[in-house]
C-alpha cells in the first residue's frame, strides 16, 4: 500500500544539472588549491611549513562566519516575508549545518596550528574561547530545530535564535582586539585597510576562501533539497496516520 | 463567513502531538449560548479538542476559529476572551487559595469583590482561602481553580471533566454557574464521562471517535 | 462581558510579585541554592589558599558562582509554572506576553541581585580582598547591569525550554555561551573593582559600557522574541 | 480480639496532617468480603482514611488495625496485602506503560502472564502498552495505574474516586474486577462522589463528615 | 492470595533497573548535566588559565564537578519517584526499604562512574594533565570507592528530603558537609595520581584506604537508616 501521494523520496535525486556543475568545478579548484598550498607556496620565514594551515583555517572560520549570516538572512526573510516560506527555514537550517562543519574544521584545524606553534592544542584565549562559544551555540541552534512540534514553529524558533546567535560574530572577531590575545591579530584585513602578506601566499589564501564559498553553496543547496524531502516525507506520514486514526473509529 | 452567532468552528481540523493525529479532520459548529457534551473512550480526542478550541495546540491542517477569530491568525484575540478548565488545575501549589485568586485576577483584570464572590460561591470559606495549595484535598483544588475560572467571566467556557473530583454541593454550584453563564450569553463546551450528570445539563451532545466527531443530537 | 484586557505593566508586575512571593514563601533558592554557592567558594577558599592565588581569581570564582546559581535560579522560575500546568492558564489568558517575559525578568534580576550581595560580601571575608568607596561603586554598576543581560537571557531561553516539554535540556546549551560574553566582562570589571593584578579602577569602566550594551540588547532582543519562542 | 473476619478496624483513630486533624476520632470496623462506598464533601477526610488505612500516614492516636495487623506496630506486615489507587498514579511517565507494568510485576512477584492479563483487561492494546505515560491521555493513564493494582492481587483494595477520568467501557470493568475480587474474598474501600455510580456496587455505605464517621446503613 | 513478598535483592534489581532504564529513555542526566559540569569545567579553565594554577587545582575542580553533578543526579533520582507519587505507591506495597535503598545506591554508583569517565577524560584534555599507568589504577579506585561514598549518602539524605515533601532544600544542606570528607580524600588522591605539586603515587593509596572506609561505612549505615529515615 503506497500511501504516499509524490514520487517516492528515496528516489528523487537531490542534483540538477546545475548542481553537478559547481560540483564538478568545486573538486577542481579544491585540486588546485592543493597544489597551491602545498607546493607552489613557499614557506613562511618565521612559521616554516606549518603557515600552509592557514590556508584551510581562515577560508573554513570564514565561510563558517557567512554560512551563519546566511542563516540569519534566511531567518529573517522567513520571518518578514508575507508568505511565510519554508524554502527560507530549510535554507538557514542547510546554512547553520554546514557552517557547523566548517566552523568545527576551523578548530581542528586551529588547534593542530596551536600544537605546531605555541606548544599546545589549546589555550583559553579569548579568541578560541569565543569560538568555541560560537560553535556551541550554534550546536544549540540545531538542537532548537529539532524540538519538534510543526514546520512553521520549528522555523518561528530557530529564526529566532539564529537572529540572535548572529550577534556573536562580530564578537568572535574582535575578541583579539578586546582582549590582550594570543591568537593571530587580523592579519590580512588590518582595521586601517593594509595588506600586509607575500603576494602568492595572498593569492592562495584568497583563492581558498573562493573555493570554500563554493563548496558551502554546493552543500547547502543539496542538504536544502534533502531537508525539503524530509519534510515532504513527514507530511507523507501524516496521511497514514490521519488513516490508522481514522480506522480506530471503524 | 464566520457567522457572528458561532461560537466555534472547526473545518476538517488535524492536530498532531508529536506526529500522532490527536484530532484527525474534525469538524465542529457550536452556536452561542449552547452547552455542548463531548463524551468519548480514553484518548478519543476529548482534551486535545478543547485545547484547540483555546489555542494550546497549533492547527496541522484544516481551519478553526473561535469567538469569530481564526485561531491561525488571530489567537490572542480568541484566548482574551476563552476560559479553560484543563486535568490540571494551574494553581501555584506555594501560594494560598486567596493569592492565588489575587494573581490572576491582576492577570485578567477583575475586582476583589468578584474575587470575593467566586470564592465563596465554590465554598473557599476563611480557612481554606489562607490555606497553600499544596496542602488541599484534591476537591479543594479543584475549587479553587473553578473559582480562578469563575473571574475570568469568560464568553467561552471549556471544562475538561469539571465534575470529576468535586462532591455533591460542589457539582450543584458548577452546573448552576454554567447555566447562568449560558443564560448571560456565553458558550460551555464540556468533555465528561459523566454522561447522566453532564447530559442533564447539556443542551446537545457529540461523541469524539478517533479524533473525528460524531454528533448525538439535542436532548 | 468579559474583562478588558489588562496593560502590559501591570500583568509584568502580577507575575514579578507572584515569583518573588512564592520563593519569599517556599525558600527554595535562599534555603538550597544560596547554601550550595557558598559552599562552592569555601571549597575554593579551601582549595586555592597559596600565594595570592585566590584573590587574582576571587572576581572570576563569584562570577562563575553567580552564573551557576543563574541556571539554577531559572530553572527553578519556570519549574513553579509547570508544576500543575500554570503556563498553559496564562498563556489561555490570552495575555500579552511582553508582560509575561519583563515580569519573569525583573523576578530573576531582584533574585540575583540578592544572590550577588551575599557572594561578593563572602568573597571579600573568605579571599581578604580590599575593596575601596570607588571599587564598591563600580560593582554595584557591574552587578546591576550584569544582572540586567543575565536575566533577560534566561528568562527568553527559560522559556523556551519550558513549553518545549521535557526539553529543559536545551537550557544551559542555549544560555552559557550567550551570557559568556556577560561573564567575562563582569568578571574583568570587578578584578578592577577588587583591584587585582595591578588593575587601576578606571579598567572596568569600559567593561561597564560592554555590559550596559548587552543587558540592552539582550532585553530588547528577550521582548521581541519571546513571544515566538513560547507559543503555540 | 482482632476479629479474623475483620478488614479493617479503627477506634477513635486520629490522624494529623501537619497540625491539622484530617481525622479525628473516626470509628469504623469493616467486615472481609465487603464492599465499602465512602462518601463525603470535600476535605473531609475521605482520603486521609485511605491513606491511613494503607500505612501512609501516621496515627496519632486511638487504633487502628488491618487484616488483622496493628498499623502502629506491624505496618509492614499490613501493607503486604493492600493495594492502593490514590489521586495520583504513581506511574513513571518515561516508561512505557509494559515497563511499567514490568517493573511493579519485578516488585510484587507478578508472573508474565498476569501482566499481559490485567494489561488487556484494562484495554491497554499494542500501541498503548508502547507509548510512555507522559504522551497518554488522563484515561488512558487511569487504565494503566489500575493494571498495576490488578497485579498485586491485594487483599484490600483502598480505592480513591477509581471511576474518575475513564469511560463507560472503563467504568464497568472497574466494577467487575471489584465483584470478582471480593467473590475471591477481597475486601474493597472505595471513596467517591459518584454516588450513583459506587453505590450501586457497594454492598455498604459510610459518610465521613469533619474527619469522624457516619455511618449510612446497607443499600 | 496476595503474592509471596519478593527479596531484597529482587527489589533492589527491579528499582536499579528501573531507574537506569529512565535515564536511558529520558537522557536528562546526558544531555543536561553532563554538559553543565562539562562548560563548569571550561568556564573555570578560562578563568584560571594561567601559570599553571590550573593544572594544579585540576584535581580540586574534577572532584567539585562530581560533587555538583552528584547533587543534581540525586536530585532527578528522586524526583522521578515523587512525579506521579510513585514513592507512596513502592510504600504501599510494603516491600523491604533495604531492597529500596540499595536499589538507589546501585543506580546512582553506575550513574556517577559515567560522569566521571567524562569528567576525568575532558580534564586530561583541557587541563593538560599527564596520567602514568600507575595513576590510571590509582584514579579508578578512588573513582569506585567515592562513588559508593557518594551514592550511599545520596539515597539516604536523596529520599529523607523526597518522603518529607517540599523539603528537598535538606539535601544539599545534609548531603555537602557528610561528603565533604569523601570529597577531601578523593581530591588528595588525585592529586596524587595526577603528579601535581610534587605529589608521589604512593601518597594517593593511604586516601584510598580512608575512601575504602568511609564507603563501607555510609553503605552500612544507609542501609541501616532508610527505612527509619523515609517512612510515615
Ligand atoms: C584552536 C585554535 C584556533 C581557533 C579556534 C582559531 C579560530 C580562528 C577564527 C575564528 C578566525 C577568524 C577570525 C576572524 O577573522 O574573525 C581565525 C583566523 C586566523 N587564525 Fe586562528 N584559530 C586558532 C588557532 C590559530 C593558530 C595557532 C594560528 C597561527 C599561529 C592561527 C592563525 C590565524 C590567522 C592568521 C587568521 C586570520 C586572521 C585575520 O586576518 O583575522 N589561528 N582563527
Ligand atoms: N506525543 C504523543 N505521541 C503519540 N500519541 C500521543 C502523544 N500525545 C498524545 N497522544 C495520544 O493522543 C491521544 C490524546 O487524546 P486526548 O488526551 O485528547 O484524549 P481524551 O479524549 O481527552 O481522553 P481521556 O478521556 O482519557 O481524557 C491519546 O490517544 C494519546 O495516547
Ligand atoms: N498540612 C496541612 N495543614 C492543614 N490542613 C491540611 C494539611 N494537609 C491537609 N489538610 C486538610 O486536611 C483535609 C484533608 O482531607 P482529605 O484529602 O482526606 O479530603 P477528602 O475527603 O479526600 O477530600 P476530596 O473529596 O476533596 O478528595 C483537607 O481539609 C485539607 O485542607
Ligand atoms: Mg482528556
Ligand atoms: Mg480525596
Amino acid at each position: 500500500m503506497n500511501i504516499h501521494p509524490f514520487p517516492s523520496p528515496v528516489d528523487t535525486p537531490t542534483g540538477t544539472r546545475a548542481s553537478r556543475g559547481l560540483g564538478i568545478v568545486v573538486f577542481l579548484s579544491m585540486v588546485l588549491l592543493t597544489l597551491l598550498g602545498l607546493v607552489l607556496t613557499d614557506e613562511d620565514v618565521v612559521q616554516g611549513s606549518t603557515v600552509r594551515l592557514m590556508y584551510i583555517h581562515v577560508p573554513a572560520a570564514w565561510v563558517a562566519y557567512l554560512a551563519f549570516i546566511v542563516t540569519a538572512i534566511a531567518s529573517a526573510m522567513y520571518m518578514w516575508g508575507k508568505q511565510h516560506s519554508l524554502t527560507f527555514d530549510r535554507i538557514a537550517g542547510a546554512s547553520a549545518e554546514v557552517g557547523v562543519i566548517f566552523m568545527g574544521l576551523s578548530l581542528v584545524t586551529g588547534s593542530l596550528w596551536g600544537r605546531l606553534t605555541w606548544g599546545t592544542y589549546w589555550q583559553w584565549d579569548p579568541r578560541l574561547t569565543t569560538t568555541a562559544f560560537l560553535f556551541v551555540t550554534y550546536v544549540g541552534y540545531l538542537a532548537v530545530r529539532d524540538l519538534g512540534g510543526s514546520h512553521q514553529q520549528r522555523a518561528k524558533r530557530s529564526g529566532v535564535v539564529a537572529l540572535l546567535a548572529v550577534l556573536e560574530i562580530p564578537l568572535v572577531h574582535f575578541s583579539v582586539v578586546l582582549w590582550r590575545s594570543l591568537h593571530q591579530k587580523a592579519s590580512v584585513l588590518q582595521p586601517n585597510g593594509n595588506v600586509t602578506m607575500d603576494g602568492l601566499m595572498l593569492f592562495t589564501l584568497l583563492f581558498g576562501v573562493a573555493v570554500f564559498t563554493l563548496l558551502f553553496v554546493w552543500m547547502v543547496l543539496h542538504r536544502q533539497r534533502v531537508l525539503t524531502l524530509a519534510d515532504a516525507i513527514d507530511d507523507g506520514g501524516l496521511e497514514a496516520a490521519l488513516q490508522e486514526r481514522r480506522n480506530e473509529a471503524n | 463567513m464566520n457567522g457572528v452567532d458561532e461560537a466555534v468552528r472547526l473545518h476538517n481540523a488535524v492536530v498532531l502531538l508529536g506526529s500522532f493525529p490527536a484530532l484527525a479532520e474534525a469538524s465542529l459548529v457550536v452556536k452561542k449560548g449552547e452547552i455542548v457534551l463531548i463524551s468519548g473512550a480514553n484518548g478519543a480526542g476529548k482534551t486535545t479538542l478543547l485545547r484547540l478550541c483555546a489555542g494550546l495546540v497549533p492547527l496541522a491542517r484544516g481551519e478553526a476559529s473561535v469567538l469569530g477569530f481564526n485561531l491561525a491568525t488571530q489567537r490572542k484575540e480568541a484566548q482574551a476572551h476563552v476560559g479553560m478548565l484543563g486535568h490540571a488545575n494551574g494553581l501555584y501549589l506555594d501560594l494560598t487559595a486567596q493569592e492565588n485568586l489575587q494573581f490572576w485576577g491582576a492577570v485578567v483584570g477583575a475586582s476583589a469583590r468578584e474575587i470575593a464572590l467566586s470564592a465563596q460561591r465554590m465554598g473557599l470559606h476563611t480557612r481554606l482561602l489562607a490555606t497553600t495549595v499544596a496542602k488541599m484535598s484534591a476537591g479543594q483544588r479543584r475549587r479553587t481553580a473553578l473559582a480562578v475560572l469563575v473571574i475570568r467571566r469568560a464568553s467561552l467556557w471549556l471544562l475538561d471533566e469539571p465534575h470529576a473530583g468535586l462532591d455533591a454541593a460542589g457539582r450543584d454550584e458548577i452546573d448552576s454557574i454554567l447555566r447562568e453563564a449560558t443564560s448571560a450569553g456565553a458558550t460551555v463546551i464540556v468533555a465528561s464521562h459523566e454522561l447522566e450528570r453532564a447530559g442533564a445539563l447539556a443542551t446537545r451532545r457529540i461523541e469524539v471517535v478517533g479524533g473525528a466527531i460524531v454528533e448525538r443530537g439535542a436532548q | 462581558m468579559t474583562h478588558n484586557s489588562t496593560s502590559t505593566i501591570s500583568v509584568a508586575r502580577a507575575i514579578a510579585t507572584k515569583d518573588l512571593r512564592i520563593e519569599w514563601r517556599s525558600k527554595v533558592l535562599v534555603n538550597q541554592v544560596l547554601p550550595f554557592a557558598g559552599i562552592v567558594m569555601v571549597l575554593f577558599a579551601f582549595a586555592l589558599d597559596n600565594d595570592g592565588i585566590l584573590q587574582r581569581v576571587a572576581p572570576g570564582l563569584v562570577w562563575l558562582a553567580v552564573l551557576f546559581s543563574s541556571l539554577i535560579i531559572v530553572q527553578r522560575t519556570f519549574a513553579i509554572e509547570s508544576a500543575d500546568n500554570a503556563l498553559d492558564a496564562i498563556k489561555v489568558a490570552g495575555v500579552s506576553s511582553v508582560g509575561v517575559f519583563l515580569g519573569k525578568s525583573v523576578a530573576l534580576v531582584v533574585q540575583l541581585l540578592l544572590f550577588e550581595c551575599v557572594l561578593v560580601l563572602l568573597s571579600l571575608v573568605l579571599y581578604q580582598v580590599h575593596l575601596s568607596w570607588g571599587g564598591a561603586v563600580l560593582l554595584v554598576t557591574v552587578s546591576l547591569l550584569a544582572n540586567v543581560g543575565l536575566a533577560a537571557m534566561g528568562a527568553l531561553y527559560g522559556g523556551l525550554g519550558a513549553a518545549a516539554k521535557g526539553r529543559e535540556t536545551l537550557l544551559p546549551l542555549l544560555l552559557l555561551p550567550a551570557v559568556a560574553p556577560v561573564l567575562i566582562a563582569a568578571t574583568r570589571a570587578t578584578e578592577s573593582a577588587f583591584r587585582v593584578g595591578g588593575a587601576t579602577l578606571g579598567e572596568g569602566w569600559p567593561w561597564v559600557a560592554l555590559l550596559a550594551v548587552f543587558g540592552a540588547l539582550f532585553s530588547f532582543g528577550g521582548t521581541l522574541a519571546f513571544g515566538v519562542l513560547t507559543e503555540e
